[in-house]
C-alpha cells in the first residue's frame, strides 16, 4: 500500500462512532469508553501521518496521548466512583446541576 | 501705586466682605456696621479724589486719563484676551460717586434699621459685596468685565431680596429676580459673543474704534449687538417685558430696596447704554425700539402704581416708571438727560425708600408686636405726619421731587427728558406726559394715605420717630434732592459738559418755559387730584379703593396688567409641564425605556438560549457536534472552491 | 489487491465492528470487551504502520491496564446491566440528531477520502521505529514533555486516591 | 515620574489589602498617604512641566508586547496636565470624606478606591492605545463594586446598568483600536496621530471611538445610566464618577477623535454639536423635575457635560480650551456639590429635597459653602464655571451662531434648577421636624471641600495659568488636524 490514507479514513470513522457513543449513551461509563475510542482513533491518525511522512514525531505524540489517557482514566473513573457513591447512579442526565 | 489707588474703591468694600464674613460672628453690631460703612465712605473719598484729579486733567484727555490695566489678564485663550482693565472717565467717575455716596448713606442707615437682626453681619457682607460689584460694573473697561459686575450685582440682589430666607416667599422673590435677570443676561452674553466675533475685541475702546472705522460694513451686526445688549438692560433695569421681578424684590429689607432696587443697580442698564452709546448711535433702529420700550414701561408701571396699597410696591412701580424715563432718554440719544435723571432719581428715590423704611420701622417696632396687620399696607397708616415729623418732611421732599415740582431735582431732570422727546419723538413724548400725570397722582395718593388724616391702626397710633442713625442719612439725601437740580441747570449744564467727552456732544438749552409750566401744572394737578380722591378714603372699615369704581380699568392697574398671571400661566406652568413630561415620560419611559428594553431583550434571548443550557452534558455535546459538522462542511465547500 | 490492503481491510472491518458492538451492547461489560477488541485491532494496524513499539504499548497499557481498570469499576459498581432510564422529555430530539450528525460526519470523511485520497503523495521511506530509537528520541527531543507527563501521571494518581477516599 | 504617580496608589492598595481587617484607621491612613503622595509627586510633575511646549513631556516608554508593537508609554501634555492634577487632587479629598459615608468592608473599599485612582491616572497618561484601553476598562471595575457594594437601595440595578452600558460602548472601541494598531503596525498614539491620513475621514472608526466616549461623557441620549449610577453610588463614588470618570470620555474625544480623525470630526461636528446643545437644554429641564437631590445634580452633569462636548466640536482654539477648562470646573463644582449633598445624607439619610427646607438657618457655614458651589455651577462670573462656559460659548459662536445661542439658554435654565435646588433644601422653613437636630459641618468636613471651593475662586479670577498650560498643545492638535486656528 503506497498511501496511509485508508488508515486516516478508518480513524475518522472510528472517531465518528466514538462521538455517536458519547452522545447516545447515558451511562457515564459508556460515555467514558466512547471517549477512549475517540482518543484511540486520533492516535491511529497520528501514527498514519507519521508513517506517511516518515518521521517519528507522530509516534511520540501518540505515546504522550496514551499517557495522558491513562491519567485521565484514573481520575475519571475515580470521579465516576465518587459520584456513584453519592447518587447511586451513573446516568449523566441525573447530573444536570453544578452542585453537590 | 497709581493702579492701587484707582481700584481701591473696589478693594475697600471687598475688605469689608472678607472681614465681616470671617470675623463677623465675633464682632459687635456696632463694629460690623461701622466698619462696613466707613469702608464705603473711604471708597467715596477715593472716588472724590479721583473725580477731582480727573477734573484737573485737560478736557481732551479725560477719556484716557483713567484707563488702567492691572497687567494680569483675567481670561486669555486663543485670540480672546480680557485683562483686568478699568476706566475712570467722566461717566464712570460720576457713577462711582453716586454708588459710593448713596451707598455710604444707606450703609449707615442700615446700622439702625437692621439692629437686632440675627444675621446682622451677613447683611453688611452682602451690602459691601454689592458696592464692590457695582463699582466693577461701573469701572470696567470691557464688555466682559462689565458683565462680571452686572452678574454679581444680580447675585447680591438675589441674596438680599431673600435675606430673610426662612420665609419662602422672600426666597422665591429672590429666585425670580435672579432668573428674570438671567434671561436678560443671556442676551447680554450673546451680544458680547457677537461683539467679539465682529470686532475681535471686547474692550470698549477697541470696539468703539472698530465701529467708527468700519462704519457701514458692520451696521447689521451693530444693530443686532445693541438689540441684545438692550434686552440685557431690560432685565437689569426692569423694562417691559422683564420688569416683573422688581416689585417682588421689595421682599428684601428696605435699605436694599433703596440702594439696589432704586438708586444704583437697576440703573445699570441706562449706564451701560450710555457707556456704549457709540454703538447705539450707530444703530438707529435699536434706538427707536429703546425709546419706545422705555416710554411704554414708564406708562405701564406708572399706571400700575396708581392702585397699590403696599408702601414699597408703589415706590417699586414708580422706580420702574422712572427707569422707563431714563431708558427713553437713552433711546432718544439724550444720554446726558438720562444720566442726569439717573443721578437725581438716585437721590430722591433712595430718600423715598429710606423714609418708607423709617415708616415701616416705626410701624413694626413701636406698635403691637403681635400684629396680624401688614405694617407695609398704607391702609393701616394715616396721620403719621404728627408721629414722624422728620420722616414726613423728607418723604414730602422726595415725593415732590418725584412728582416733578420745581425747583426740586426731579423737575429739572424730567424736564430735560421730555424736552428731548418733544423735539425728536412725539409718541414717546405723549406716553411720558401721561406717565408724568400718573406719577403726580400716585405721589399725592401716597402722601395722603401715609401721613394725613387719622391713624387707621394701632401700629400707626403707636408709631415713633426712628433713631438718629436712620434719620441723619435721610436729611443728607433730602438736601441732595433739593439741590440736585443744580447739577445740570438749563442754560448752565455743568453735568452735561462734564459728561460730554464720554457720552457725546452736548449743548445746553435755556429752560423751555411753556413746557416747564405745563409739567409744573401736571405735577401740582396730579398731587391735588390724589389729595382730593384719597382725602377721606379708608376711614371706614370698608377698605376698598375709591378708584375701584373704575371697574376693569382699576383691576388692570391693581393686577399690574395681569402680566404676572400671564407669565405664571404660560411660562412657568409651561416649563413645569415640559419638565415633568421630559423627566417622567421621555427620559424614564423613552430613553431609559429603550435602554432597559434592550436589556430585557438580551435577557429574553439569553433565557431562551439558557433553556438549552440546562446542564445536560449530552445536549451540549450535540451542540458541539453541530458546530463541528458545520465547520467541516464549510471547509469542504471552501476547499472545493479553492480548487 | 495487495496483501497489505487485504490485511488492512480485514482488520479495519474488525475494528469498526467492535466499535459498533461497543456502541450498541446493552451490557457495560460486553461493551468493555468490545472496546478491548477494537484496541487490539488498532494495535495490529500500528504494526502495519511501522510502529511496533506503540503496538506493544497499545496492547499492554490500553487494552491491558486501562481496560482492566474499566472492568474493575464496572464490576465494583455493579453496573454491568444498564437500566433503561426513560428519555427526559426535553431531550427526545437528542439521540436521533446525534446519530444523524455522526453519520453525516462519516459521509463527509468518506467523501473527502474518495475525492482526495488519489492526490495524496506516496508514503515516505520508513524510519527505524524500534524501541531503541524511540527511547533516544524521547530522551533527546522530548525530554521536557517526558518529565511533565511524569508529573501529570503522579498528579493523576494522587487525585484518584484523594477522590475515592472514604471520608 | 508619571509611572510613580500612576502606581503609587496601587502600592497603597496592596498595603491596604494585607492589613488586618480590624485596622480601619491604618487603612484610612495608608489610603490617604498613598493618594497624597501621588498628589505631591504630580505637583512636582506640574512644576517640571514646560507650558510653552506642545508635545508630550515626561515621557516614559518601554516595550510591553513587542510582537504587536504594543508599548508601555506614558506622558503628559497640555491637554492632560490639568486632568492629571484634578485626579490626584480629588482622590485625597474623597478619601478624606469617606469615613462618614463608608462604614462596612473598609478594606475592600480603600483598596478599590486606590485601584481606581491608578486606573484613571493611567487613562489620562497612557500614550499607547492598547495601554489606554486596558486602563479604560480597568477603571470600570472598582466603580462597579463601589456602587454595587456600598450603594443605596437600587445599587445592584445601578451598578449592572453602569457596567454593561459603558462596557458595551467600549467593545466597539476595542475593535477599532485593534484594527488601527494592526493596520498601522503600531499602537503608539504619537505615531498613529502622525499618520492619521490613513483614517482621517473614516466615520466608522470615528463612531467606534465616539460611542465609547460619549456614553462615558455622557452625551444625550446616552445618559440614562448616569442618574441611576450617581444616585445609588455612595458619596465618594458619586464624586469620583462626576469629577473624574466622566472626564475620561471628554478627554478621549479630544485625544483620539480629534487627533486621529480630524476629517471625520469635521463631518460629524454638526451632529455632535446638535446632540450637545440638546443635552444642555434637556439635562437642565429634566433636572428641574427631580425630587432627589443627587438625581438633580446628576442631570445637571448631563447639561454641563453638554457644554464640554459643544466646546470640543467647535473645533477651534477657544472651544477646545474652554472645554478643557470646563472639565476641571465641572470636576470641582459638581464634585463639591455631591460632597455637600453627601454631608446632608449622612445626617438625615434621605436625599428627598421635599424633606428639608431652611437648612441654612441651622447650618450657616454649610449653607454658605453650598451656595458658592451652586453659584459656581450656575456659571456666576468671578467663579470658575463662568470662565469655562464663556470661552466655550465664544468658541461655539464662531463655529455656529444659532446652536451657540441655544446653548446660552442653558445659562438661564441652570439658574432655574440650581436655585430651586438650593431653595428647596436651604431656604424657607423646615418641612420636617427631623431637621431640627441638624448640626453644622465640622472642620474636617469643611476642610475636605475647602480646596475645591478655593480652586473655584482661583480659576474664576485667574485662569491664565490654566489656559496657558494647554494652549500650545491645543494649538498643535488643531493645527495638525488642519482646523481653524482661532
Amino acid at each position: 500500500m503506497d498511501t496511509a490514507m485508508p488508515y486516516v479514513l478508518l480513524s475518522a470513522i472510528l472517531f465518528a462512532l466514538g462521538v455517536m457513543g458519547v452522545l447516545i449513551r447515558r451511562n457515564a461509563l459508556m460515555i467514558f469508553m466512547s471517549i477512549e475510542l475517540m482518543l484511540n482513533s486520533a492516535n491511529l491518525a497520528l501514527v498514519a501521518f507519521a508513517r506517511q511522512w516518515g518521521q517519528l514525531d507522530g509516534q511520540m505524540f501518540v505515546f504522550f496521548i496514551m499517557t495522558v489517557a491513562a491519567a485521565e482514566v484514573a481520575v475519571g473513573l475515580a470521579l465516576i466512583v465518587t459520584i456513584f457513591r453519592a447518587r447511586r447512579s451513573t446516568n449523566v442526565d441525573d447530573l444536570a446541576q453544578l452542585k453537590g | 501705586m497709581n493702579q492701587l489707588l484707582f481700584i481701591s474703591p473696589i478693594l475697600f468694600p471687598l475688605l469689608g466682605v472678607l472681614i465681616n464674613a470671617t470675623l463677623g460672628k465675633r464682632m459687635s453690631e456696632k463694629a460690623i456696621g461701622w466698619l462696613a460703612s466707613l469702608l464705603v465712605v473711604a471708597s467715596f473719598g477715593v472716588s472724590l479724589i479721583l473725580f477731582a484729579q480727573l477734573g484737573g486733567a485737560p478736557e481732551d484727555e479725560r477719556l484716557t486719563w483713567g484707563a488702567i490695566s492691572l497687567g494680569i489678564p483675567w481670561i486669555q485663550a486663543g485670540a480672546l484676551s480680557v485683562p483686568f482693565g478699568f476706566l475712570i472717565d467722566p461717566l464712570s467717575a460720576t457713577m462711582m460717586l453716586v454708588v459710593t455716596g448713596v451707598g455710604a448713606l444707606i450703609h449707615i442707615y442700615s446700622i439702625g434699621y437692621m439692629h437686632g437682626d440675627p444675621r446682622f453681619a451677613r447683611f453688611f457682607v452682602y451690602l459691601n459685596l454689592f458696592v464692590a460689584s457695582m463699582l466693577v460694573l461701573v469701572m470696567a473697561d470691557s464688555f466682559l468685565l462689565m458683565f462680571v459686575g452686572w452678574e454679581l450685582v444680580g447675585l447680591c440682589s438675589y441674596l438680599l431680596i431673600g435675606f430673610w430666607f426662612t420665609n419662602i416667599k422672600n426666597a422665591e422673590a429672590g429666585r425670580k429676580a435672579f432668573v428674570v435677570n438671567r434671561i436678560g443676561d443671556v442676551a447680554f452674553i450673546l451680544g458680547i459673543l457677537l461683539t467679539f466675533v465682529t470686532f475681535g475685541a471686547l474692550t470698549f475702546a477697541d470696539v468703539f474704534a472698530g465701529v467708527a472705522r468700519r462704519g457701514e460694513s458692520v451696521q447689521a451686526a451693530v444693530a443686532a449687538i445693541t438689540l441684545l445688549l438692550f434686552i440685557g438692560a431690560t432685565g437689569k433695569s426692569a423694562q417691559i417685558p422683564l420688569h416683573v421681578w422688581l416689585p417682588d424684590a421689595m421682599a428684601g429689607p428696605t435699605p436694599v430696596s433703596a440702594l439696589i432696587h432704586a438708586a444704583t443697580m437697576v440703573t445699570a442698564g441706562i449706564y451701560m447704554m450710555a457707556r456704549t452709546h457709540v454703538m447705539f448711535e450707530a444703530a438707529p433702529s435699536t434706538q427707536a425700539v429703546v425709546a419706545l420700550v422705555g416710554a411704554l414701561t414708564a406708562l405701564v408701571a406708572g399706571y400700575t402704581a396708581l392702585t397699590q396699597f403696599d408702601i414699597k410696591r408703589v415706590l417699586a412701580y414708580s422706580t420702574i416708571s422712572q427707569l422707563g424715563f431714563m431708558v427713553a432718554a437713552a433711546g432718544l440719544g439724550a444720554y446726558v438727560a438720562g444720566m442726569f435723571h439717573l443721578v437725581t432719581h438716585a437721590f430722591f428715590k433712595a430718600l423715598l425708600f429710606l423714609a418708607a423704611g423709617s415708616v415701616i420701622h416705626a410701624m413694626e417696632h413701636h406698635g403691637h408686636h403681635h400684629h396680624p396687620a401688614d405694617p407695609q399696607d398704607m391702609r393701616n397708616m394715616g396721620g403719621l405726619r404728627a408721629k414722624l415729623p422728620l420722616t414726613f418732611v423728607v418723604f414730602l421732599i422726595g415725593g415732590l421731587a418725584l412728582a416733578g415740582v420745581p425747583p426740586l431735582a426731579g423737575f429739572f431732570s424730567k424736564d430735560e427728558i421730555v424736552l428731548d422727546a418733544l423735539k425728536h419723538n412725539l409718541p414717546v413724548f405723549v406716553l411720558l406726559t401721561i406717565s408724568a400725570i400718573f406719577t403726580a397722582f400716585y405721589v399725592g395718593r401716597q402722601l395722603v394715605m401715609v401721613f394725613f388724616g387719622q391713624p387707621r391702626s394701632d401700629m400707626a397710633r403707636h408709631a415713633q420717630e426712628s433713631p438718629a442713625i436712620m434719620t441723619a442719612p435721610l436729611v443728607v439725601l433730602a438736601a441732595l434732592t433739593v439741590l440736585g437740580g443744580a447739577l445740570n441747570l438749563p442754560g448752565v449744564g455743568a453735568l452735561g459738559y462734564w459728561l460730554s467727552p464720554a457720552v457725546g456732544e452736548f449743548k445746553t438749552h435755556p429752560l423751555d418755559v411753556g413746557l416747564a409750566g405745563l409739567f409744573t401744572l401736571i405735577a401740582l394737578g396730579g398731587l391735588a387730584a390724589g389729595w382730593l380722591v384719597y382725602r377721606h378714603a379708608f376711614t371706614t372699615p370698608d377698605l376698598t379703593d375709591p378708584l375701584s369704581r373704575l371697574g376693569p380699568l382699576y383691576a388692570l392697574s391693581k393686577n399690574a396688567w395681569y402680566l404676572d398671571a400671564l407669565y405664571q400661566a404660560v411660562v412657568v406652568k409651561g416649563f413645569y409641564t415640559l419638565s415633568s413630561f421630559l423627566a417622567s415620560v421621555l427620559d424614564l419611559g423613552g430613553i431609559d425605556g429603550i435602554v432597559n428594553g434592550v436589556g430585557r431583550l438580551a435577557r429574553g434571548v439569553a433565557g431562551w438560549l439558557g433553556r438549552a443550557q440546562a446542564g445536560f452534558v449530552r445536549a451540549y455535546g450535540v451542540l458541539m457536534l453541530i458546530g463541528v459538522v458545520a465547520l467541516v462542511t464549510y471547509f469542504l465547500i471552501v476547499g472545493a472552491n479553492a480548487r | 489487491m495487495s496483501p497489505d490492503l487485504l490485511l488492512f481491510l480485514i482488520i479495519a472491518l474488525v475494528a469498526v465492528a467492535a466499535a459498533l458492538g461497543m456502541l450498541f451492547s446493552r451490557s457495560a461489560l460486553y461493551a468493555a470487551l468490545f472496546l478491548i477488541m477494537n484496541f487490539g485491532a488498532v494495535a495490529v494496524l500500528y504494526l502495519l504502520l511501522n510502529a511496533p513499539f506503540l503496538a506493544v504499548v497499545q496492547v499492554s497499557v490500553y487494552a491491558g491496564a486501562i481496560m482492566v481498570l474499566f472492568l474493575f469499576v464496572i464490576m465494583l459498581l455493579g453496573a454491568e446491566r444498564l437500566g433503561r432510564d426513560p428519555e427526559p422529555a426535553t431531550m427526545r430530539w437528542q439521540r436521533p440528531l446525534a446519530i444523524v450528525l455522526a453519520v453525516v460526519l462519516i459521509v463527509q470523511a468518506v467523501y473527502v477520502f474518495a475525492a482526495r485520497a488519489g492526490a495524496a503523495p506516496a508514503v515516505a521511506e520508513a524510519v527505524d521505529a524500534g524501541p531503541l530509537n524511540i527511547g533516544k528520541t524521547l530522551i533527546n527531543s522530548y525530554l521536557l514533555p517526558f518529565e511533565v507527563i511524569a508529573i501529570v501521571l503522579l498528579a493523576a494518581m494522587i487525585g484518584a486516591v484523594v477522590l475515592t477516599r472514604d471520608k | 515620574m508619571l509611572s510613580t504617580i500612576t502606581f503609587l496608589p496601587l502600592i497603597g492598595a496592596l498595603i491596604v489589602v494585607v492589613l488586618p481587617r480590624a485596622a480601619g484607621r491604618a487603612m484610612r491612613s495608608v489610603a490617604m498617604l498613598a493618594s497624597l503622595a501621588a498628589f505631591l509627586v504630580s505637583l512636582l510633575a506640574l512644576a517640571g512641566f514646560d507650558m510653552s511646549q506642545a508635545g508630550y513631556q515626561l515621557v516614559e516608554s518601554q516595550q510591553w508586547i513587542p510582537q504587536y508593537n504594543i508599548g508601555y508609554k506614558v506622558g503628559v501634555d497640555g491637554i492632560s496636565i490639568w486632568l492629571l492634577m484634578l485626579t490626584t487632587l480629588l482622590f485625597p479629598i474623597v478619601i478624606a470624606a469617606s469615613p462618614g459615608a463608608i462604614h462596612t468592608r473598609e478594606k475592600e473599599y480603600y483598596a478599590l478606591m486606590l485601584l481606581m485612582e491608578t486606573a484613571t491616572l493611567g487613562v489620562f497618561l497612557a500614550l499607547d492605545m492598547f495601554l489606554f484601553y486596558v486602563f479604560w476598562e480597568f477603571a470600570l471595575v472598582p466603580m462597579y463594586f463601589i456602587i454595587g457594594v456600598w450603594g443605596g437601595e437600587r445599587r445592584v440595578y445601578a451598578s449592572v446598568k453602569f457596567f454593561i452600558y459603558t462596557m458595551a460602548g467600549s467593545a466597539l472601541m476595542l475593535v477599532a483600536i485593534l484594527f488601527m494598531g494592526v493596520t498601522a503596525g503600531t499602537f503608539d498614539l504619537e505615531r498613529l496621530a502622525a499618520q492619521n491620513s490613513l483614517w482621517s475621514a473614516n466615520t466608522l472608526l470615528f463612531l467606534a471611538f465616539a460611542i465609547a466616549f460619549v456614553i462615558k461623557v455622557p452625551l444625550f441620549p446616552f445618559h440614562s445610566w448616569l442618574p441611576d449610577a450617581h444616585t445609588e453610588a455612595p458619596t465618594p463614588g458619586s464624586v469620583i464618577l462626576a469629577a473624574v470618570l466622566l472626564k475620561m470620555g471628554a478627554y478621549g474625544l479630544i485625544r483620539f477623535n480629534l487627533s486621529l480623525f480630524p476629517e471625520a470630526s469635521r463631518q460629524l461636528a454638526p451632529l455632535m454639536i446638535a446632540l450637545a446643545v440638546i443635552g444642555i437644554l434637556y439635562g437642565a429641564i429634566v433636572a428641574f423635575a427631580q425630587s432627589d437631590a443627587k438625581r438633580l445634580i446628576a442631570y445637571s452633569s448631563v447639561s454641563h457635560m453638554g457644554y464640554i462636548v459643544l466646546g470640543i466640536f467647535s473645533l477651534n482654539q477657544l472651544g477646545v480650551q474652554g472645554a478643557l477648562l470646563q472639565m476641571i470646573n465641572h470636576g470641582l463644582s459638581t464634585g463639591g456639590l455631591f460632597m455637600i449633598v453627601g454631608y446632608l445624607y449622612e445626617r438625615r439619610h434621605t436625599r428627598e429635597m421635599a424633606r428639608f427646607g431652611g437648612v441654612w438657618a441651622k447650618m450657616p457655614l454649610y449653607g454658605a459653602l453650598a451656595l458658592i458651589l451652586v453659584l459656581s455651577s450656575v456659571g456666576l462670573p468671578a467663579l470658575n464655571g463662568f470662565v469655562g462656559e464663556f470661552v466655550i460659548l465664544q468658541g461655539a459662536f464662531q463655529a455656529n451662531q444659532l446652536w451657540a445661542a441655544f446653548a446660552a439658554l442653558g445659562m438661564v435654565l441652570s439658574a432655574v434648577y440650581l436655585l430651586t435646588f438650593y431653595q428647596k433644601i436651604f431656604l424657607g422653613e423646615s418641612r420636617d421636624p427631623a431637621n431640627d437636630t441638624l448640626t453644622d459641618i465640622d472642620w474636617r468636613e469643611a476642610l475636605a471641600v475647602a480646596p475645591l471651593i478655593a480652586l473655584c475662586f482661583v480659576i474664576g479670577l485667574y485662569s491664565l495659568p490654566f489656559f496657558s498650560a494647554m494652549s500650545a498643545s491645543v494649538n498643535s492638535l488643531l493645527g495638525a488636524a488642519g482646523m481653524v486656528m482661532r
